[in-house]
């Protein structure tokens, strides 16, 4: 018995259980709230559009991780300087037409964040890139203290607001299916999501450049001896990574209200999604955040939202016990080898 | 050898206890009416320093975990909690529910609850340990985290019992019979006390075979399974302790705030505690006095000069000069306060010293042992 | 301590400690409090200080510390200000549990402290049911927005009640307020449920709300999380009624919220709708000058009520200091002020409402020191009684 | 080709390497033998870069370069089979490969830089079976196998081999040399270090012997093979007395 | 005499690669035994097996009688098997002194408590433990380096202070993988000498090697891997004879 669920149709079976399981569960707590099968679909499509963001989140944490080996604590801070920079020239009173000036602010702001990313290695991690990456991760966590302070000093303490892609206006378009509701800002988000999960898929597993970056973090010296620049690949990243935590606060930004301080949760739940998904998988990150996004707004509808985030948090610690390596692992990352 | 490394530590000891009971006396006896913070040019006041010997026992056993046994955790915070809350709602039992009335007056019972406190918290990491620590290296720190804002949040949930989101109040000072430890002055010789003796237990322990097995863990768990070192016991172990000595810390903490609330014990936290002993230095255990140390002096001198310098708020400016302060320190000094200053004065003595020791990563295997 | 009279007039430097949550989770409401007492402090200095009744000048120093929303910091400043910069007294600090933190220290040391805060806690002890000796708070209570809020819903023939609440200390003060209240008023709290800060999407929220079936929905939170909760509201439930708490009192909501704002209803100190407030209001000159002040000296940031709170907390410790004649020791100025406040602070108009503090009551305010409105093409209208 | 004047190099306060001189002429096979600590691997690794020497002269192929980072030198056509492999653990075998012709895909075509991988999967057929395993689990002599491809790939001028017998099955050890042998008619110059001194000096055109830091002796591989020293401490003609 | 390890069918898959099929041999006590084969023939993961890091496919292994089969490496130490890697795994934070301390682990039984505490009676023990693995270091000539760094020793002597490591857990049985690669020729006569030693000492030796000369004149007794399966066993005349260990291994002129 115990043998057969050890071998890999005993796996699917029992996953496959499990999941039936957690669904019975679910619509089982959810009658007692009662929930009717609509509530279901929204919580799914709104968990939906949480877990795009931390999923965008978790790919910045992947990337920065794959090729320095450093959690990069200052993820959320790149998320918040994309949306703020954004809004702030987007209120610039430039001369062009809203649609416009809104792509200029976005472009902008993309260039701008990731230009401060690159600044962030070359003035904090290179100068250290030879400590271990204890001492880097921590570095990124004085990064993070300082960017937060600089966006509240630059910012102050209240929030903004950035229009919607679609309306160019506060009210985003809203499609109405029954009583279920969709923002259009919603489909930017999955589809902004989806433009980025392939070309980075693309890039990091296709290219020989993004073969490079991986190779940065498992074998440092190797990668020297043929011919990569870890120092470059270490900048890469983090302007990567920065680039994609704007992106990620961008279109998100219509949704929430950006204020100086939204990195931080968000900072934390993507970098949850990220060990979901295994902490080097691109894919799995996506996997990660999108059922990190899902479950824990399933999980909070049908019994009491107060507990959301401990629902998340709880998830992380569930996966980590049955699947160490992640969702969509497989690399035996969490084994040690022996020679 | 051994013998010489061992009085080493016995002098350490001693000059650091006979420093700080000077500095204690100096703020109860103040002589030529100087006190404390007089002595620190009113940078560092006792109520830091009761604050940094609080931490000081936190970090001592994060230090364990992390420098020697090489388990990160990132939750440590969490621990802390457990501590403050389990003494400060035991020992507020009477006065708030009215369960065992008759424990208002009893000046053990507190006393009690610290020890009970300690064991409740450690049986927990023992509980969540035992599977946890199954995974290795930033698995571990994650879940850690995860437990920890788990508790964070737990803790603002039980109004009743926990007092909620505004945090428990009316937690009663410790005292002896009818000798109280309280003002500050008398509680700093506690708190301090209690720091010293869990870095004498720290040393101890570490230059034992329990330490050995620890840091044999650290570098290669194979390896030290082969040596015949039950790996998973001694990571377990070293959990436990590490959570033992954040929960006393969080009870000397209840009782010195006399209020226990959450915001102390967020996610950040966890993280600043990691800072704190990274700063300090890892796998040292002086590296945590001097750590917490460090990181609370910047912040009180920023507090009281960066006004005066700058001539803004402090605010967002202290928070940028810390930032950057942060940032400077691990550049500067990557093996932390206590490693760089010792390689720093042993350049000086070393000229024709031995091989210096190739290139440590934090798991203690050396940098290109790639297979 | 005891400073002595010169000859030219001049005593001892009085110092307020003053200490609010500038950085971390409390910024929006701690910032403006401590660009309140930043120019106060200005201000002072222009005057060359304050006179007592002895016709002796002195010198006030507002020593200013940020607790970064942390209690342990917030415990760390107000020992610091009241043993190391000897304050009189100290203004402290924007959030309940961290001024909870530190009333034991104020308590001890016998020295008046003045919150920023609205939680009841903060002025009455709990377990004993007693007034503290040295604490003082300025806001409005939820407790007041609780009354107008029932009232206003029982009014309109609401029968059961949701609430959304951030699960904060605001948001708990507001669930346990609006709770008690809307019971009293014979009010069924149907659902409740909470959010944190950083939410984005209330989606479990909202089904559940739809799923109890109630005919109004309270929202108890403060801006950015306040706009995003009643636009999610708004959108599922076009027509139901929402009512806030005055956490929303400020320009932000209306800016973040958007068309979801305009028909809310809630209570507002009166310096958010100064142009709401009657001529005849006895507040009125003296929020008008805060406005005035602050938009100065602030280059034209928005005035918010907690920057407000901050004033009444100052300005209340100036006009103590001002009763004390030169000469007297720290312990003997703190014991004055304290007492000033308790007894002397009578129908006195401040940013908050008009002060009438007792022994019995540090807070001395009513549910009349708020206004109740409603917002109407992104302005805020007055929504009296009489109206409803 | 490559010409070592005067270095010396250190850890820390000790001197690894001192007054090292030494050549390497186009197409030629050298061999550095030695005991171990003798500063070989030291050699090898203050060559490519990743030890950089305190003072004295390298130039290869003309240029000077002592003092640049590892990775430009590989640019300019040296590439190393270093000590303890490096292979990219978590990377599969393909991917190790691919990327041992990291600065060759800029210029060059993606045909070419596969038909090289063909090469290897020739000489080495077991890693064309692991093409997809891990890098790290694979066993001790696969990884050697992929050191030595990964190398190869990189298409160098000079190629630097630190012990690249270490760990493989006499018959591999034989392929190996018989592969250098093929490289340099090829027209690639080999700098080699071998605890396997009799099949190094076999191979190899010329050769030095290091010993705590220092060449102490350098000669043609005949010469070399001659000497009565080398014999007993490296040939093990004599019985080694104990 | 029984012998004091006895290996039946045993078996490991990696996904669908069989690393070691169906192996079966027997060593007796007081033997030096070698493991030869080809590279990837699972010479190392048969150690892996033995020592416990591993768990087998399927297959029983015997030593001195018990299975080791579901016990944990640590436990297995404890029963006499000690082993050294293939790459050398030094505790690298440590001195030399203190890697062959942490091997006398077991050789101590004082605990967390009695070792926080520094009671009498785990102060007496660590001073055996010194005591201890001062002699190992003896053992294999390493003793005026014990407090230096383990590695900035040369690699040829990290080989030697594994080898101490794993002798201070007592074994009865130790397995040594490739422990002669990278050293030269007198290096290995001075390994060769060693391990006569050890034998001498009355501990039973399982080697893998691939000098084949080194192996020739040091094993009583080898066993021939190729792709996980055992091709030929015998001395080492017998071995050397063998037409199949020709083709597959040692090449025709060896
Ligand atoms: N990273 C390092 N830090 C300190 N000392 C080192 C380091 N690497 C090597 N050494 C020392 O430098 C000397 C030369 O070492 P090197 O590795 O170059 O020798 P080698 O000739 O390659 O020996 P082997 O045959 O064992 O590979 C040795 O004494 C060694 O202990
Ligand atoms: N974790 C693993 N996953 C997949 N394959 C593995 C794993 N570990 C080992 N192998 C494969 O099993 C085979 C046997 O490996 P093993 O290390 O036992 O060889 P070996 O006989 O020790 O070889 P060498 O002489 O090169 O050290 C190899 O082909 C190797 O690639
Ligand atoms: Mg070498
Ligand atoms: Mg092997």
């Amino acid at each position: 018995m115990r043998q057969f669920f050890r071998g890999k149709i005993g796996k699917i079976v029992l996953a496959t259980g499990l999941v039936f399981a957690a669904i019975a569960l679910c619509v089982w707590l959810g009658s007692r709230q009662r929930l009717l099968p609509q509530h279901y679909v929204q919580l799914t499509l709104d968990g939906m559009r949480g877990g795009s963001i931390y999923a965008l989140m978790a790919l910045g944490f992947v990337v920065v991780y794959r090729v320095t080996g450093v959690i990069n604590f200052a993820q959320g801070e790149f998320v918040m300087l994309g949306a703020m920079l954004c809004l702030t020239i987007h209120k610039l009173p430039l001369p062009l037409p809203p649609a416009l000036k809104l792509i200029v602010a976005i472009i902008a702001a993309i260039v701008l964040a990731t230009l401060i990313g690159a600044a962030v290695e070359r003035l904090t991690i290179h100068p250290a890139r030879r400590s271990p990456p204890v001492t880097l991760t921590i570095i990124t966590v004085g990064v993070t203290i300082t960017l937060r302070a600089g966006a509240l000093l630059a910012w102050g303490a209240d929030p903004y607001v950035l229009p919607a892609f679609s309306t160019l206006a506060l009210e985003d378009h809203i499609f109405r299916f029954g009583s279920v509701i969709l923002q259009a800002q919603t489909l930017w988000i999955w589809g902004t999501l989806i433009v980025v999960l392939v070309l980075l898929y693309f890039f990091l597993e296709h290219t020989i450049m993004g073969k490079a970056l991986r190779a940065c973090a498992v074998n440092q010296r190797g990668a020297q001896l043929v011919g990569i620049n870890p120092g470059r690949m270490s900048m890469l990243s983090f302007a990567l990574a920065a680039a994609l935590g704007a992106i990620g606060g961008i279109v998100l930004g219509p949704v929430t209200r950006p204020i100086y301080d939204m990195g931080l949760m968000l900072g934390l739940k993507g970098f949850v999604a990220a060990i979901m998904g295994g902490l080097v998988s691109v894919p799995g990150a996506v996997v990660g955040g999108l059922l990190l996004g899902v479950t824990e707004n399933l999980a909070a509808g049908v019994t009491n939202p107060t507990y959301k985030s401990v629902f998340a948090f709880v998830i992380l610690i569930a996966i980590l016990l049955f699947r160490p390596q992640g969702i969509l692992g497989g690399t035996g990352q969490a084994t040690e080898e022996v020679k | 050898m051994k013998a010489l490394w061992a009085r080493r530590n016995l002098v350490n000891v001693i000059a650091f206890t006979v420093v700080l009971a000077a500095l204690g006396a100096v703020d109860i006896f103040r002589p030529f009416g100087l006190s404390f913070s007089a002595l620190t040019g009113r940078v560092v006041t006792l109520d830091t320093m009761i604050r940094i010997g609080i931490l000081t026992i936190v970090v001592v056993g994060l230090n364990l975990l992390m420098g020697y046994a090489g388990q990160v955790s990132l939750g440590q915070a969490g621990f802390y909690a457990l501590g403050a809350y389990f003494s400060g709602i035991l020992s507020t039992l009477a006065t708030r529910h009215t369960i065992l009335p008759g424990i208002t007056g009893l000046w053990w019972w507190p006393w009690l609850m610290i020890v009970v406190s300690m064991i409740l918290t450690g049986g927990f990491a023992y509980l969540v340990g035992k599977p946890i620590l199954r995974l290795k290296g930033n698995y571990l720190a994650m879940a850690t985290l995860g437990l920890g804002v788990i508790i964070h949040i737990l803790a603002g949930q039980f109004p009743d019992i926990t007092g909620g989101y505004d945090g428990l109040t009316g937690v009663p000072r410790l005292s002896i019979g009818s000798f109280t430890l309280w003002p500050m002055q008398r509680y700093y010789f506690l708190v301090w006390g209690a720091a010293i003796a869990v870095i004498v237990i720290s040393l101890s322990l570490v230059d034992s075979r329990i330490g050995r097995a620890l840091r044999a863990v650290h570098t290669s768990e194979v390896a030290a399974e082969a040596s015949g070192v039950d790996a998973e016991q001694y990571k377990v172990q070293a959990l436990v302790l590490s959570a033992i000595f954040a929960s006393l810390a969080g009870s000397l903490y209840a009782h010195f705030q006399g209020a226990v609330s959450p915001s102390p014990f967020s996610f950040r936290a966890s993280v600043e505690l990691v800072v704190m002993a990274a700063v300090g230095g890892l796998a040292s255990t002086w590296g945590a006095p001097f750590g917490v140390g460090l990181i609370y002096v910047v912040r009180d001198l920023l507090k009281s000069q960066l006004e005066r310098l700058l001539n803004v708020r402090s605010g967002e400016y202290e928070l940028i000069v810390y930032g950057i302060i942060l940032v400077s320190i691990m550049i500067f000094m990557p093996e932390g306060l206590t490693a760089s200053s010792v390689q720093f004065m042993q350049g000086r003595r070393r000229r024709h010293g031995n091989i210096e020791p190739q290139r440590v990563q934090s798991n203690g295997t050396v940098e290109d042992l790639g297979q | 301590n005891s400073g002595t009279s010169q000859e030219t007039g001049q005593g001892v430097t009085y110092k307020i400690g003053f200490n609010s949550s500038a950085t971390g989770a409390s910024a929006s409401l701690g910032l403006p409090e401590a660009k309140t007492a930043e120019m106060i402090q200005k201000q002072i200095n222009d005057q060359g200080g304050i006179t007592g009744p002895d016709g002796v000048k002195h010198d006030v120093k507002i020593v200013i510390y940020d607790d970064e929303s942390v209690a342990d910091n917030a415990v760390s400043n107000v020992t610091r200000l009241i043993q190391e910069d000897e304050a009189v007294a100290v203004v402290s600090t924007t959030g309940s549990g961290t001024t909870i933190a530190h009333i034991p220290v104020c308590e001890e040391n016998e020295t008046p402290c003045i919150s920023m805060a609205s939680a009841q806690p903060i002025t009455v002890n709990a377990d004993t049911g007693e007034t503290y000796r040295w604490m003082f708070k300025t806001p409005q209570t939820n407790g007041h927005a609780g009354e107008w809020q029932a009232a206003y819903l029982k009014a309109t023939g609401v029968s059961s009640v949701c609430i959304l609440y951030t699960d904060d200390g605001y948001g708990k003060d507001c669930l346990a307020n609006f709770k008690a209240t809307a019971e009293a008023a014979g009010l069924e709290i149907v659902y409740e449920g909470a959010y944190a800060t950083s939410d984005t999407e209330f989606s479990a929220q909202i089904a559940q709300v739809q799923a109890s079936g109630c005919q109004a929905v309270e929202v108890g939170s403060t801006p950015p999380v306040a706009s995003l909760a009643t636009v999610a509201v708004h959108t599922a439930l076009p027509e139901i009624p929402i009512t806030l708490g005055h956490g929303v009192c400020n320009q932000a909501f209306i800016d973040t919220a958007g068309a979801a704002a305009n028909g809310t209803v809630f209570p507002c100190g009166k310096i958010t709708v100064l142009d709401q407030v009657a001529d005849s209001d006895p507040q009125k000159t003296v929020l008008q000058k805060y406005i005035d002040d602050y938009t100065a000296f602030t280059n034209g940031e928005p005035i918010s009520t907690f920057g407000g709170h901050a004033w009444d907390a100052v300005e209340m410790t100036l006009n103590a200091l001002e009763s004390l004649n030169d000469g007297m020791s720290l312990e003997e100025q703190r014991t004055a002020v304290r007492d000033y406040l308790e007894n002397q602070i009578q129908g006195w108009p401040g940013i908050g409402g008009v002060f009438t503090m007792s022994p019995a009551d540090h807070n001395g305010l009513t549910k009349e020191s708020l206004l109740f409105v409603t917002v109407e093409d992104g302005r805020w209208v007055a929504f009296p009684e009489s109206e409803w | 080709m490559l010409k070592l004047e005067q270095v010396n190099a250190y850890y820390g306060r000790v001197q690894a390497l001192r007054d090292i001189s030494l050549e390497v002429s186009e197409g030629e096979i050298v061999a550095v033998i030695g005991p171990n600590g003798a500063g070989k691997s030291t050699l090898m690794n203050t060559i490519s870069g990743i030890v950089s020497a305190r003072s004295g002269q390298i130039t290869f192929a003309g240029v000077p370069i002592a003092g640049c980072r590892p990775e430009q030198i590989v640019r300019l056509g040296l590439s190393q089979v270093p000590e303890r492999r490096q292979v990219f653990s978590t990377m599969s075998v393909a991917d190790n490969l691919v990327l041992g012709a990291y600065h060759r895909y800029r210029h060059e075509h993606k045909e070419t830089i596969a038909q090289d991988m063909d090469f290897v999967f020739e000489i080495f057929p077991r890693l064309k079976d692991r093409i997809k395993q891990m890098a790290g689990t694979l066993s001790g002599g696969e990884q050697q196998m992929l050191a030595l491809g990964r190398a190869w790939m990189a298409k160098p001028k000079l190629l630097l081999m630190d012990e690249p017998s270490l760990g493989l099955a006499p018959l591999l050890v034989k392929e190996i040399l018989r592969v250098s042998g093929e490289l340099r008619n090829q027209g690639m110059t080999i700098l080699l270090v071998e605890q396997n001194a009799r099949a190094a000096l076999d191979l190899a055109d010329r050769a030095y012997v290091m010993e705590s830091g220092e060449v102490v002796l350098a000669g043609s591989a005949e010469q070399l093979t001659a000497d009565a020293r080398v014999q007993t401490a490296y040939l093990g003609r004599k019985p080694v007395s104990n | 005499m029984p012998p004091i390890l006895e290996v039946k069918n045993l078996r490991k898959e990696f996904g669908g690669l069989m690393a070691v099929f169906d192996v079966s041999f027997d060593v007796q006590p007081g033997e030096i035994v070698a493991i030869i084969g080809p590279n990837g023939a699972g010479k190392t993961t048969i150690f892996n097996l033995l020592s416990g890091v591993l768990p087998p496919t399927r297959g029983d292994i015997r030593f001195d009688g018990q299975s080791l089969i579901g016990l944990k490496p640590h436990v297995i130490t404890g029963l006499g098997l000690a082993r050294t890697f293939q790459s050398v795994q030094l505790f690298g934070n440590m001195t030399v002194m203190e890697n062959v301390m942490v091997g006398c682990h077991q050789q101590a039984t004082y605990g967390l408590i009695d070792a926080a505490f520094r009671l009498p009676h785990a102060r007496r023990e660590e001073h055996h433990i010194r005591e201890r693995a001062l002699a190992q270091l003896a053992h294999v000539g390493l003793e005026s380096h014990a407090e230096e760094p383990a590695l900035s020793l040369p690699f040829g002597r990290q080989r030697l202070l594994e080898i101490a490591r794993a002798l201070a857990t007592v074994p009865h049985l130790l397995l040594l993988d490739e422990a002669g690669s990278g050293l030269n020729h007198s290096e290995k006569a001075e390994l060769e000498q060693l391990i006569r030693v050890i034998r001498a000492g009355g501990v039973t030796v399982l080697l893998v090697e691939h000098d084949i000369p080194f192996v020739m004149s040091l094993a009583d007794h080898i066993i021939v891997l190729d792709y996980g399966q055992k091709i030929a066993e015998g001395t080492p005349d017998q071995v050397q004879a063998d037409e199949r260990v020709i083709a597959a291994y040692l090449g025709q002129e060896a």
